[in-house]
């Protein structure tokens, strides 16, 4: 039977799935219902110095190729979640927290703090393109405001760090090195793409209350798996590839791309969250057809 | 591809109809196939989107019954016929119908349980208010027991007054409630206690209603896809329930620092 | 019955279809089968100075979500495109020109001779994203080459310039704004995504031969439209709202976003040369169902 | 969303089969229903991925036949069993079966039409080679008239000429062709001569192979997807049938520039 476990910085995963930031994350308790449901790893939502409520609805919609979300980064804000996440034991998976900020101050504050918590590493998203004040549109996407921040953050936790970055750049390359230059231990490719918009005609609305918002899903992996294969060549440190995979052999796409481990987020819109355990279900069958023993023996395949 | 697009469609606003003096039924133009208790998502351009139950039908139209609550049910109960407002769903898990049930519902909880009562009339249905103004649907549920805090109409007591002494004597097999949380926390002990089926069903706040946000989440559940309607062995489950909520932030407050008045 | 025709820089289109650049614009004879089958106007596939193989194949694949592409603008170069298009009296529909060049000076060459064909305007794609030499690969879709390359363009014809844009840029109205300063008389947006890749897990090899190519059809569509709305808000002049459209309600979106005319390219894999009669059949309903009578009165709504 | 996803998917070859010194059947591993006259791309990674006939089918498996020309059909008749190749397809339109047909080839244009001579049986089908080496699928068709350009085996003409005097005493309704344009061409107006309907498969520069590139245009038809196979109306239309052809860039050439020696 194939061996679906990877190591992600030192991280053992029995397999390679991780629930992505911002799905589901929100609690202890869906924490650990998603780890129990077989992800390979599991990521609370992203937390911010203080509380936040995000945009109005429609924050989340889908269309006929993938997701749309703006949601805003709605978060109870760091002293709230000191104290949900503060015991982890129960969750039979690793879990990475995810820290934002609006510069590299406050991501230092925050991650100062978190750092504390029993996560096995710290996901630090650069890169979000439709919150005000944060990511993207905060210039946290460019390779010098990318270094900053994760070097910051570098200097107040011994935690693998995971700096996430945007596909909405001209050369992620760069930025990728950047973060590996600033004490970065892992990247993980990518974020929402876009923003793009959906518009209500009979409303002549846009519908998402903050108008634009991430594309994430469907539409986003061939972008997703291209910057993993540009990110691979570029640095030395592993990828967790997120970005459109709802099944096993999108998986193996990213994997073979240059990831190492797999990032899953507007798949659980369709397939719940018995979808982590699907897809590895899938990688696995796959693997045992093709004669291949570990999975860890797919990452960067494509490039040889 | 396999997903459905989930998008608000556009729906014209056919009727108006004051229930009480803060309730309002809006009937909608819109063809829906739903289950009692599933709720749908009402979208005002440029405002918000919050979901409502579905609290009666008719040949290609649904009703959604507003209680005025904040600045999104003040506008959506000052839409006028004509107008329109954007709609998807239905979503979630409704009520399981099963032989010998009651139901019981507080405030605009009666909403959530009225398509219900009208699949199955021979139940019957506690309802309570604060006080006779706040009956609503009277003319639609003759047979309804009403109670009142203030015992302006009907019988002046709550609502869980009249369910427990039936239940004592053995008359339900399963309960269906919604209202106020701590009503519903209150059936749902009583039915505990005489070993009866609760069906409850929950309000959490919600962002995206189809199981992607982890917003509405009590325990380990999702409201929105899971519930909204929860049955004893998932409330018993739930710690939260009847104890908790979290606002939009995500933040966990008691339940009177969410509900704060409210009474549905 | 509805107005379904359009003004765009003054030249008429009978509907706001437009058959986009690199969609069966190789020869005069298709160029006049897509406008008799209904397109508002069509554009021939982009010329360069000097004839190009193009990328070996596969150069397009579609995938779940859409299309990718990295064709690599193959055509006969100038000289015998100036044969090929010589005479198009006989097409029912305005054409445009699309001519790429691999610097200003390159620019300017080829659209000098092509202005003298019976052309009504001349497009610029300065944003393909698969193509080393051209577009953004050569640093055309920066505000700066974007106002160069227009300028230029602008000394050597009086032909309305419609400049073409990339998505996968920062900024967008920016660029918009360069090619307005720069002389242009609309602006064509988007051209493709990305890029992006797609893998074959079983040859575990890019499947695209050149590895990576721009990503169209229904994924790009939220981006397109938010690219069309960002540029309405930025410019004045008019715009031509391009990818992901393949219905009437799609290009209805298009125009409130800010769109005069709707490109239209994918669309023709699924619904072949018929399309653009389809999709302005729907255009017609939904206005006869709305009570719009001139399409016009829809460009922007939006925003309104 | 509608479309199907056009990719190529990776079949085994099973047996590659010597048909002549520079002319190989390949047998692949893949499943398919299709139509003769339609065709698949066929990818090797790295390199290109170009159109093929389907030759030949068997349960589970299809074959292609190929011409040994450039570095792709090189390097895809050096193909060994259990190495892979991608597949996408069938595309196209293929043959309209009629009766009263005769099928008339040329070259390696015989890997076209041979599933439609195992279909029609009872056709007679013509076939042209420049030499006894070049003759192909001789078991496979014992009934074949074969020429030869040098008369090394069967008749020494082309096969146009045996089919000439069996059109003249009116023996077909309709013609099925493929080879060498000049031949199809040749074929085509012996049919209007005698007011016999044919159906020729052309062949174009192909990249897409569904209709999106206008790579493979004739006239203003699509050769990947109007045809290949055109019938006579079509090929009335066809200014650049038998005359014109265009390169990889797009360049207009004669069909001598452009088949440079093909043989099919
Ligand atoms: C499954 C479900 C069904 C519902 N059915 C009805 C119904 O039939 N009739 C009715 O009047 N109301 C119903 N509600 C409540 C309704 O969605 C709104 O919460 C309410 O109208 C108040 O909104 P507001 O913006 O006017 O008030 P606000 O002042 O914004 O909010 C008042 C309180 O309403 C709650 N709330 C606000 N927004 C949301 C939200 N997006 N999701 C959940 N709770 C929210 C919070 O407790 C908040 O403190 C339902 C809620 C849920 C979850
Ligand atoms: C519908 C169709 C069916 C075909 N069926 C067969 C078949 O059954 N057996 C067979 O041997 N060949 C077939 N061909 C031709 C085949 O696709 C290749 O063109 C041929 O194998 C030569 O390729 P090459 O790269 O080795 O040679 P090259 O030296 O690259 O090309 C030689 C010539 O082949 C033609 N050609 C090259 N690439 C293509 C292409 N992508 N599309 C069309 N023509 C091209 C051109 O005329 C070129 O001048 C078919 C072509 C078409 C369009
Ligand atoms: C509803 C939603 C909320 C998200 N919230 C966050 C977030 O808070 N922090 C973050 O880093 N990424 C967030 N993302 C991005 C995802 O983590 C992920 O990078 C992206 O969705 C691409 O993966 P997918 O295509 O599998 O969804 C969010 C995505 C969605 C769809
Ligand atoms: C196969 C293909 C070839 C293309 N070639 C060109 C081209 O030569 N020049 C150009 O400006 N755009 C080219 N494009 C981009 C399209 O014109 C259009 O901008 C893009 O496909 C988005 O529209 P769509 O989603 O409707 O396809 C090409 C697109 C495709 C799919
Ligand atoms: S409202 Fe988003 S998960 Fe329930
Ligand atoms: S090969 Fe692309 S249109 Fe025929």
């Amino acid at each position: 039977m194939a061996d679906l476990s990877v190591s992600l910085c030192g991280i053992k995963l029995a397999n390679p799935t991780v629930m992505a930031s911002g799905i589901l994350g929100t609690t202890r308790l869906l924490l650990r219902r998603a780890a129990a449901s077989g992800a390979g790893a599991v990521t609370m939502k992203s937390v911010s110095l203080l509380s936040r409520g995000g945009h109005p609805n429609p924050t989340i919609l889908s269309f006929d190729a993938g997701m749309i979300n703006a949601v805003g980064y709605s978060n109870p804000g760091l002293e709230e979640t000191l104290k949900e996440f503060a015991d982890l034991s129960d969750i039979p998976a690793p879990l990475f927290a995810s820290v934002v900020g609006q510069n590299a101050d406050e991501f230092s504050r925050v991650a100062e703090r978190i750092t504390k918590l029993p996560f096995a590493a710290i996901e630090l998203p650069l890169s979000c393109p439709h919150t005000p004040g944060y990511g993207t549109l905060a210039g946290q996407s460019t390779p010098e405001a990318t270094f900053e921040i994760t070097a910051a953050v570098r200097k107040v936790t011994d935690k693998p760090i995971f700096v996430k970055v945007s596909p909405n750049v001209p050369a992620i390359g760069e930025v990728a090195s950047a973060a590996e230059k600033g004490g970065a231990s892992a990247i993980t490719a990518v974020n929402s793409m876009g923003p793009g918009m959906l518009i209500n005609i009979e409303a002549r609305r846009p519908m998402l209350a903050f108008k634009m918002g991430g594309v994430t899903g469907a539409a986003l992996r061939p972008v997703a798996v291209r910057c993993v294969y540009d990110i691979y060549k570029t640095v030395k440190i592993p990828i967790i590839g997120t970005g459109g995979v709802s099944c096993g052999a999108h998986a193996i796409e990213m994997m073979m791309a240059g990831a190492t481990a797999v990032g899953v987020g507007s798949a659980v819109f369709d397939g719940g969250m018995g979808v982590f355990a699907q897809i590895a279900r899938e990688m696995e069958d796959w693997m045992d057809r093709n004669g291949v023993e570990k999975v860890e023996e797919l990452i960067g395949a494509a490039h040889r | 591809m396999r997903h459905t697009v989930e998008q608000p469609v556009m729906a014209r606003v056919m009727e108006v109809l004051d229930d009480a003096p803060e309730l309002r039924t809006l009937w909608l133009e819109r063809k829906m196939k739903f289950q009692p208790g599933q709720f749908v998502m009402i979208w005002i351009p440029e405002l918000d989107e919050k979901p409502y139950a579905v609290s009666a039908q008719a040949p290609g139209h649904i009703a959604i019954t507003v209680r005025k609550r904040g600045p999104f049910s003040t506008r959506l109960m000052e839409m006028r016929p004509g107008e329109t407002v954007g709609v998807r769903g239905p979503y979630g898990h409704g009520f399981v119908p099963k032989p010998n049930g009651a139901i019981i519902a507080g405030g605009c909880g009666l909403a959530m349980v009225a398509t219900l009562k009208e699949a199955r009339p021979e139940m019957p249905l506690f309802f309570g208010a604060k006080t006779a103004d706040e009956v609503i649907y009277r003319d639609r549920f003759p047979d309804m027991e009403v109670c009142t805090d203030d015992g302006t109409t009907g019988y002046r007591c709550f609502p869980t007054d009249r369910l427990r002494p039936r239940l004592e004597r053995g008359e339900f097999k399963v309960v269906y409630t919604c209202g106020p949380e701590v009503m519903m926390r209150a059936v749902f002990d009583l039915c505990e206690k005489h070993g009866v089926e609760c069906q409850a069903a929950l309000e959490r706040y919600m962002k995206c209603g189809f199981g992607l946000c982890g917003q509405c989440t009590c325990g380990d559940q999702l409201v929105c896809q899971d519930g909204p309607v929860f049955d004893s062995k998932a409330l018993r489950r739930m710690e939260e329930f009847g104890r908790s909520a979290r606002l939009k932030s995500g933040q966990k407050v008691t339940l009177k620092q969410y509900a704060d008045g409210r009474s549905c």
